[in-house]
């Protein structure tokens, strides 16, 4: 991990210097060592070590961050153009927002190419660099398995080396992945401008060990009941605090429908059991055929809502009827849900048929 | 291909020749009827009236016996075929006979319809095919000039039978060709023979026999065929000069097992 | 309502049929083998029991005559089926009188070897309750 | 075939979404044919199927529906050629999630019914709420607090 | 706030019966935003809507609610009464308590509290309506009319005498249609030749009339004043333009098995071969099943004797477009099959034959030159028997529920005109009813039986069989004098009933124009528009629509016709104004709505927005709002829900699912 890091500051620095950047986004530590957030950089001595980090706690997604930071730069420089005018100035002696470069793990394509398909995203303003990942790791996991007290967390190949303030631990890295890296999709960058990865996996490897649907035919083999009482449980810890939605590169609307008073579904707190369901029901729809899967929901509920398994459903049925579809597989895809097939496309009775329980 | 069959008594007394040629000729085409155990009479008469169920439950139970088995259900005799199918129509449609025979009758699992009733024509044609059965005659019946009797039982009511077109049905004259024989078509094959007078009104049901006969004569029959043995003893009264058999016995004849020790 | 509309309906309704459907078309008369045999023909039962009279249909021998052949069920545009109109009438005559039509005493005299047993059995199902 | 006794005084509260150019057609044929079925059945007229918003289906759960049907012109009759093929995929994917969060599936369904085709309607209708009185009341999906 | 005005209509008892009238307005009377509620026996009648325009002024209503019939009965006459009193028409809402209750319900607690609940949907809607204000949308000046029978030529030569182009889509090699194949027609008795082919040489020369005959419409897109067809004219594998119609390649062709459809079978053609000798147009075609050259890639006859050279075994399909304003459909009908009724034998004997066949079997122009004869052996027939009704009337499902209406004349015709020229033939009429409404019908059909002794036998005919003598029996029974009858005859013709055409269906689904139980295209409204199919744009022309007699149906022809020009006249046509639109400040650009559109209604543009104080250039859709037809697939594709329907909005729906749920 260290090498890699290296690896990336140097270009990030390069990039930066030569002005063929004028930003870098990228993660950097808060308080604890796993606590890695998003972050833009716009110097290049900002992006020394310890501020600037890539370790296995960097499981969140830039491609949504990148959204914003975009439309951030393009208002600045449009506001110093309206600003010059007023003063009599040429506005167009302003310079433009220049390009912002990202770092992508090879499931945060997935999301990017979505966002370029849904034009969320200006490539051209963007340079994208494709990072090895081996998979991220689950802090929530490792405090489970007993570690109290982290003070620091030593990436050592398949090991984690933890240290705490009541002594040293160390951890299989596949014991605490990520859910979303427990079925990883692959290795492979669905889109890149170039790819930093110093010991590269032979072609197909990779892949996660967990079988990905297995948690939603879990869920398909029990009785109705048993489903009821098993979402009605989960759910019922719904707080409704969207960081669900906030987090998710999918959910990108101007305005969401919860939080607009006109669209009839808006609410501030679960009134009703029903309300739980129906944010969860409409949060997964809309993004039903749009969803790469990337897991962020689940990563960053802090009632520990499974809600991958939501959206996993959709796809899992949107396979079965519809046929093998991977939202992000390449820019320009026609979702399953603004699709049809008139011939062979179930019938929704398909439900009643399947004989579920 | 194993089928369950229902003889019915006729076929076990007086229409002996009907059921024995059934089963050899089936042997040779490689399908083994299993006759139903302890099968009762299927009724004989389709008692129409809505509120009739006592004379029906012998047929649901026969149908019962082969949904356990899982088999389609043969029969030979129009008359148990009219009537086994009929029911087992009931037994799908009407809730009020679906509940009161399985209220009476018990089985470890209710009986709604589930089924499929042939008849043995029937299996010729759509499950055996008379192709097949073209390929497998080595006594073809060159230049006989066969006329199929097909009386009311099997093509009436068409809706619930479902055996062929009942104005104008093919499936004997195709038998009769898979054979090798030349079928003969005439005005009087779906007409009744008045079998069922033939207890109280002999003189009725010879003159309308009569009229059979004649029309199938007309247009030049050597020989009449049928799979009634109602109908069979109504012809064969009022007729001298014609034979009139069982379908089956020339299908055993063409197959070359008519003689074969059953 | 009088007794006879109240049989007729009575009949009408466990005949499992409507002769209200009707349109007197006359087609089931037209195809019956057995018109020449009967004192009141199928149309008129189908018209009888549309309008509520029966009594006439009990009195009559048509009832035995009926060969159950199906021809009028098959062929009536309306789905009208005369002959369950026709048995049911004969099903009320059967279980009210005893049936006298066929009395097993007689059959001996009828009975010839080659009978098949069905016809028998028809016999008595359709005859005698 | 036990008939539950409380089913009877049970009255179910049933929504039927009908795309304006052939289930709504197929509606009113079956009021001019004389066609009856349950007086639950109330009957929002869409443009089209593709129209029915899911979230219409789940706020009418919400405010104490029992059953919510959608209807449209059998798929390739489409008045707008295509709105009912959409419109198909988003109801089968909604169906399943509601059967996935254990949700009644029998309370939701969707039946194709042209404008000729009023007795289909009422047969469809009459279907329906025999299926959903059987059902009874819709406890999963509504909200509780708020039934009176 | 708005100010609701509830009108509940009784129609008559159709409402009141079930619904009491009284108790809905009581109910509704104290809803909030409703500040008016009445009841009237008809609504729509002048006295009603007096009272609706009455109470919109004197009460100032935003918007109205009417309690009545369907919507797509009288929607738009109470918007126009709304216009009328100056009230926007798009603020009203109709409560359908007709066809969706009273009629469907019979107890009347139960039709008045569900009647209450459908105005309050309907209040809850009409309270978030809005004005709309329509817009337009060209008109394409030209009519395509598809079928080119006696009914598509006399619309066609309507429209286009009153200036405006037709184009007519016939599928056979030529029009003419059904009437052309008839002998005389009744009750006049006048030659139907004789009055047909003018009127097709009429089409022919019409400057603006187009013929695309051996053609067959492929798609249709677009919508009123604005159709996008595509036509596909058949190989001919004769080149139009160059064939005279001499038809010597006709007599040369040595294939002589082809069906001679226009003789309805009855003899052979060849493979090349025109119809009948006034085929308009008058060009050979070439039937690629029967004909030698497509079978063994010799003969080649026709070519080497065509002097104008216009035999083209290469001739392929042809598809092109054309825009229409309009479209007629005029497909008329086709003989329904008869062997489904084979007591009759028609499979079996060829001395049974429908009434269409004896059409051409007395026609000069047919294959016994008009002399009536036995089919099966070309000899004088005795007796001839006519059954009526047959698959008419008919609901065992072999048949067709209706009366072919056209029947009991044409038999009526048939039997005089057999008695006049063959004084010797007995002629037997079996029938259920004689119907003949109609100007000098029934003294038609009187004139038969006491004039001409044509017998006439109440009574279904049972069976039909050959016998001894080879001739037919007929088993029936006099219903009259209850007694059988067994008729020896030697012919015996069917009164087949009648259904659309085959295709028809499939027309009908190309337009999204409804059909009927029976294939019958659907009127807009079976007394007041019975010449429009509901939908817009699309009429109705001849027996697609229903049985009809040649009167008739040139009547309605006429009717179709005043109806397209009364639409071509118009140089712009008022839009639906429920179109989707999209709000700028939410709308993702995210292309979702587009991909779903059928009518490619949406595009983008980048648009500067102010949003919460900021002001940024996004990718915003744009729907243009004469290609928006309504259906509002956008509006679900839609994630955030940018994209909304005027009229029938998410807000106004769901305000309907509440007040239903209440």
């Amino acid at each position: 991990m260290q090498e890699i890091t290296g690896l990336m500051v140097k270009r990030a620095k390069e990039l930066l210097e030569a002005g063929e950047v004028q930003r870098v986004i990228g993660w950097t530590t808060g308080d604890f060592c796993y606590d890695v957030t998003p972050a833009v950089f716009t110097k290049a001595e900002d992006l020394e070590e310890g501020k600037f980090v890539y370790n296995s706690f960097c499981g969140s997604n830039l491609s949504k961050y990148l959204i914003q930071t975009l439309r951030n730069d393009i208002n600045a420089v449009n506001t110093a153009k309206a600003m010059a005018a007023r003063k009599g100035e040429n506005p167009d002696d302003i310079p433009g927002p220049g390009k912002t470069l990202v770092f992508l793990k090879p499931c945060d394509t997935y999301s990017f190419n979505q966002l370029l398909t849904e034009h969320r995203i200006d490539k051209s303003l963007v340079y994208v660099i494709g990072v090895a990942c081996r998979g991220m790791a689950d802090i929530e996991k490792i405090k489970l398995m007993g570690a109290s007290g982290i003070t620091k967390v030593i990436d050592a190949g398949d090991k984690l080396e933890v240290k705490t303030i009541y002594g040293d631990k160390s951890f299989d890295k596949k014991d605490v992945l990520l859910e979303k890296c427990a079925c990883c999709k692959g290795k492979e960058h669905k889109y890149a401008d170039e790819v930093i990865d110093p010991e590269p996996l032979p072609e197909g490897e990779g892949k996660g060990p967990m079988d990905r649907m297995a948690g939603v035919t879990m869920l398909e083999e029990m009785t109705a009941e048993e489903r009821y009482a098993f979402w009605n449980d989960q759910l019922s810890r719904c707080i409704k605090c969207y960081a669900c939605r906030n987090a998710c590169p999918a959910c990108t609307c101007m305005k969401c429908v919860f939080d607009n008073p006109r669209s009839g579904v808006d609410s501030k707190a679960n009134v009703t059991e029903f309300e739980e369901k129906m944010y969860h029901i409409i949060r997964a729809f809309h993004v039903a055929g749009r969803c790469t899967d990337c897991g962020e929901c689940s990563r960053v509920c802090p009632q520990g809502i499974p809600l991958h398994l939501l959206n996993r459903k959709f796809i899992k049925d949107i396979n079965e009827f519809y046929g093998d579809y991977q939202a992000g597989e390449a820019e320009g895809q026609r979702a399953p849900l603004v699709n049809f097939d008139a011939e062979n496309d179930v019938e929704p009775s398909i439900v009643n048929e399947k004989g579920g329980n | 291909m194993i089928y369950s069959y229902f003889p019915g008594c006729t076929l076990k007394a007086k229409a002996q020749d009907l059921d024995t040629y059934g089963r050899k000729a089936a042997e040779a085409l490689g399908v083994t009827l299993e006759e139903i155990p302890e099968w009762q009479c299927c009724g004989a008469v389709y008692q129409q009236a809505t509120d009739e169920i006592a004379t029906k439950l012998s047929s649901v139970r026969a149908l019962n016996a082969a949904k356990e088995k899982g088999q389609p259900l043969v029969t030979i005799c129009s008359a148990c075929h009219h009537v086994i199918k009929r029911v087992n129509e009931d037994m799908k449609e009407n809730e009020d006979m679906i509940l009161r025979a399985n209220n009476y009758l018990k089985f470890d699992e209710p009986y709604h319809g589930e089924t499929e009733v042939i008849h043995y024509l029937e299996m010729l044609r759509d499950k055996i095919g008379f192709d097949k059965i073209k390929e497998a005659v080595v006594n073809p019946l060159k230049g006989k000039k066969i006329a199929a009797y097909y009386g009311c039982l099997l093509l009436r009511p068409s809706k619930v039978m479902q055996f062929d077109d009942p104005e104008n049905p093919t499936i004997i004259e195709d038998f009769i060709k898979a054979i090798g024989a030349e079928p003969v078509v005439y005005p009087f094959r779906n007409e009744c023979c008045g079998g069922y007078q033939t207890i109280t009104d002999k003189d009725q049901s010879d003159r309308f026999a009569n009229k059979v006969i004649d029309s199938a004569k007309m247009k030049g029959a050597e020989m009449i065929i049928t799979a009634c043995p109602l109908c069979l003893y109504n012809l064969k009264q009022n007729t001298r000069d014609i034979p009139v058999v069982y379908f089956t016995e020339l299908l055993a004849e063409a197959l070359g097992v008519k003689e074969q020790e059953g | 309502m009088n007794n006879e509309k109240a049989l007729a309906e009575e009949v009408v309704s466990f005949s499992g049929t409507n002769p209200r459907n009707c349109m007197k078309c006359g087609k089931c008369s037209a195809t019956c083998p057995t018109f020449e045999e009967m004192d009141l023909h199928p149309h008129e039962f189908v018209s009888y029991l549309a309008s509520g009279r029966i009594e006439k249909l009990l009195q009559s021998k048509t009832i035995y005559k009926c060969l159950s052949c199906f021809a009028c069920v098959e062929r009536c545009p309306r789905g009208v089926e005369p002959s369950r109109l026709i048995e049911a009438v004969r099903d009320s005559v059967v279980g009210q009188k005893g049936a006298d039509y066929l009395s097993p005493d007689r059959i001996p005299e009828r009975l010839d070897p080659d009978l098949p047993q069905q016809a028998i059995t028809a016999a008595f199902r359709k005859y005698k309750k | 075939m036990q008939v539950n006794e409380n089913s009877k005084e049970f009255k179910p509260l049933i929504v039927a979404f009908c795309c304006n150019w052939c289930s709504y057609a197929g509606a009113d044929l079956a009021g001019t044919s004389r066609l009856s079925y349950p007086a639950d059945v109330k009957i929002i007229r869409v443009p089209c199927s593709c129209r029915v918003n899911p979230m219409f289906i789940l706020k009418a759960f919400e405010k104490g529906a029992d059953g919510v049907i959608m209807c449209g012109c059998h798929p390739g009759d489409c008045h707008y050629t295509t709105g009912n093929y959409y419109a198909r995929r988003r109801m089968t994917l909604l169906f399943s999630m509601l059967d996935y969060l254990g949700v009644d599936k029998e309370r939701v369904r969707v039946e194709w019914v042209s404008a000729a085709e009023g007795q289909r309607f009422a047969m469809v209708m009459n279907d329906f709420a025999k299926k959903i009185t059987e059902l009874g009341e819709n406890v999963k999906l509504g909200d509780i607090r708020c039934k009176k | 706030m708005q100010r609701i005005g509830v009108f509940v209509c009784w129609c008559g008892s159709n409402i009141a019966a079930t619904v009491d009238v009284d108790r809905v307005v009581e109910a509704v009377k104290t809803d909030p935003n409703v500040v008016h509620a009445e009841n009237y026996q008809y609504m729509c009648s002048e006295a009603g809507q007096k009272l609706i325009r009455d109470a919109i002024t004197e009460h100032q209503l935003t918007g109205i609610v009417v309690c009545s019939c369907s919507p797509r009965m009288h929607e738009q006459t109470f918007r126009k009464t709304a216009e009328a009193a100056g009230l926007n028409q798009y603020m009203v809402e109709i409560a359908n308590i007709r066809e969706q209750c009273s009629w469907i319900h019979k107890d009347k607690d139960e039709g008045t509290e569900k009647a209450i609940i459908l105005a309050r949907a309907a209040i809850a809607k009409v309270c978030l309506n809005a004005p709309l204000q329509p817009g337009q949308s060209k008109v394409v000046k030209r009519a395509l009319i598809i079928g080119g029978g006696i009914a598509g030529i006399q619309s066609a030569i309507d429209i286009a005498d009153a200036g405006y182009k037709v184009d007519i889509v016939e599928r056979t090699p030529t029009i003419g249609g059904k009437m052309a194949q008839l002998d005389k027609t009744f009750p006049t008795l006048d030659c139907a030749s004789c009055i047909v082919t003018p009127k097709m040489v009429e089409c022919a020369q019409h400057p603006n009339i187009t013929i695309y005959a051996y053609s067959e419409v492929e798609e249709v897109k677009g919508f009123v004043g604005n159709f996008n067809v595509k036509i596909r004219k058949k190989a001919r594998y004769v080149d139009e333009t160059k064939c005279t119609g001499c038809a010597v390649c006709t007599e040369k062709c040595p294939s002589r098995k082809g069906r001679n459809e226009f003789n309805c079978g009855l003899d052979t053609r060849g493979a090349v071969y025109i119809p009948f000798a006034q085929a308009i147009p008058n060009v050979a075609t070439i039937d690629a099943t029967n004909c030698l050259h497509f079978k063994t890639g010799k003969c080649g006859i026709c070519a080497k004797n065509c002097s104008a050279n216009a035999i083209d075994f290469e001739q392929k399909d042809e598809i092109f477009e054309e825009q229409y304003g309009a479209i007629v459909v005029a497909t008329g009908y086709q003989i329904s099959d008869v062997t489904k009724f084979d007591e009759y034998q028609y499979t079996k004997h060829p001395d049974v034959v429908t009434s269409l066949e004896l059409e051409r079997l007395m026609n000069a122009a047919g294959p016994s030159k008009g002399v009536l004869v036995k089919p099966s052996d070309g000899k004088h027939p005795h007796d001839i028997v006519f059954i009526q009704c047959v698959g008419s009337r008919d609901i065992s499902g072999r048949g067709k529920c209706y009366c072919s209406k056209i029947c009991c004349m044409y038999t009526a015709k048939h039997a005089m005109l057999i008695r006049e020229k063959y004084p010797d033939v007995n002629v037997h009429v079996f029938y259920i009813d004689v119907r003949t409404p109609g100007k000098n019908f029934d003294e038609f059909y009187r004139r038969a039986v006491e004039q001409y002794n044509v017998d006439y036998i109440k009574g279904m005919v049972g069976k039909v069989y050959e016998n001894e003598k080879g001739g037919l029996t007929v088993q029936a029974v006099d219903l009259i004098s209850n007694e059988r009858v067994m008729l020896d005859t030697d012919m015996v013709v069917l009164a087949a009933a009648i259904e659309p055409s085959d295709g028809v269906k499939h027309i009908a689904s190309m337009l999204t124009a409804s059909i009927d139980t029976n294939n019958f295209l659907t009127e807009a409204h079976p007394k007041l528009r019975p010449v429009e199919s509901p939908t817009a744009g699309v009429f109705l022309s001849g027996v697609c629509q229903g049985p009809k007699d040649i009167p008739e149906t040139v009547s309605q022809a006429g009717a179709a016709a005043v109806k397209v020009v009364g639409l071509l006249a118009k140089d712009y046509l008022v839009t639906n104004p429920c179109t989707a639109h999209t709000d700028e400040t939410m709308c993702n650009g995210c292309s979702s709505c587009e991909r779903v559109c059928p009518y490619g209604a949406i595009s983008y543009i980048d648009k500067e927005v102010m949003d919460k104080g900021v002001r940024e250039v996004r990718r915003i859709a744009q729907v243009n709002g004469a290609l928006c037809q309504g259906c509002g697939a956008c509006t679900v594709a839609c994630p955030s829900g940018a994209m909304d329907l005027k009229g029938f909005s998410n807000k106004q729906i769901m305000a309907e699912v509440d007040a239903i749920c209440k």
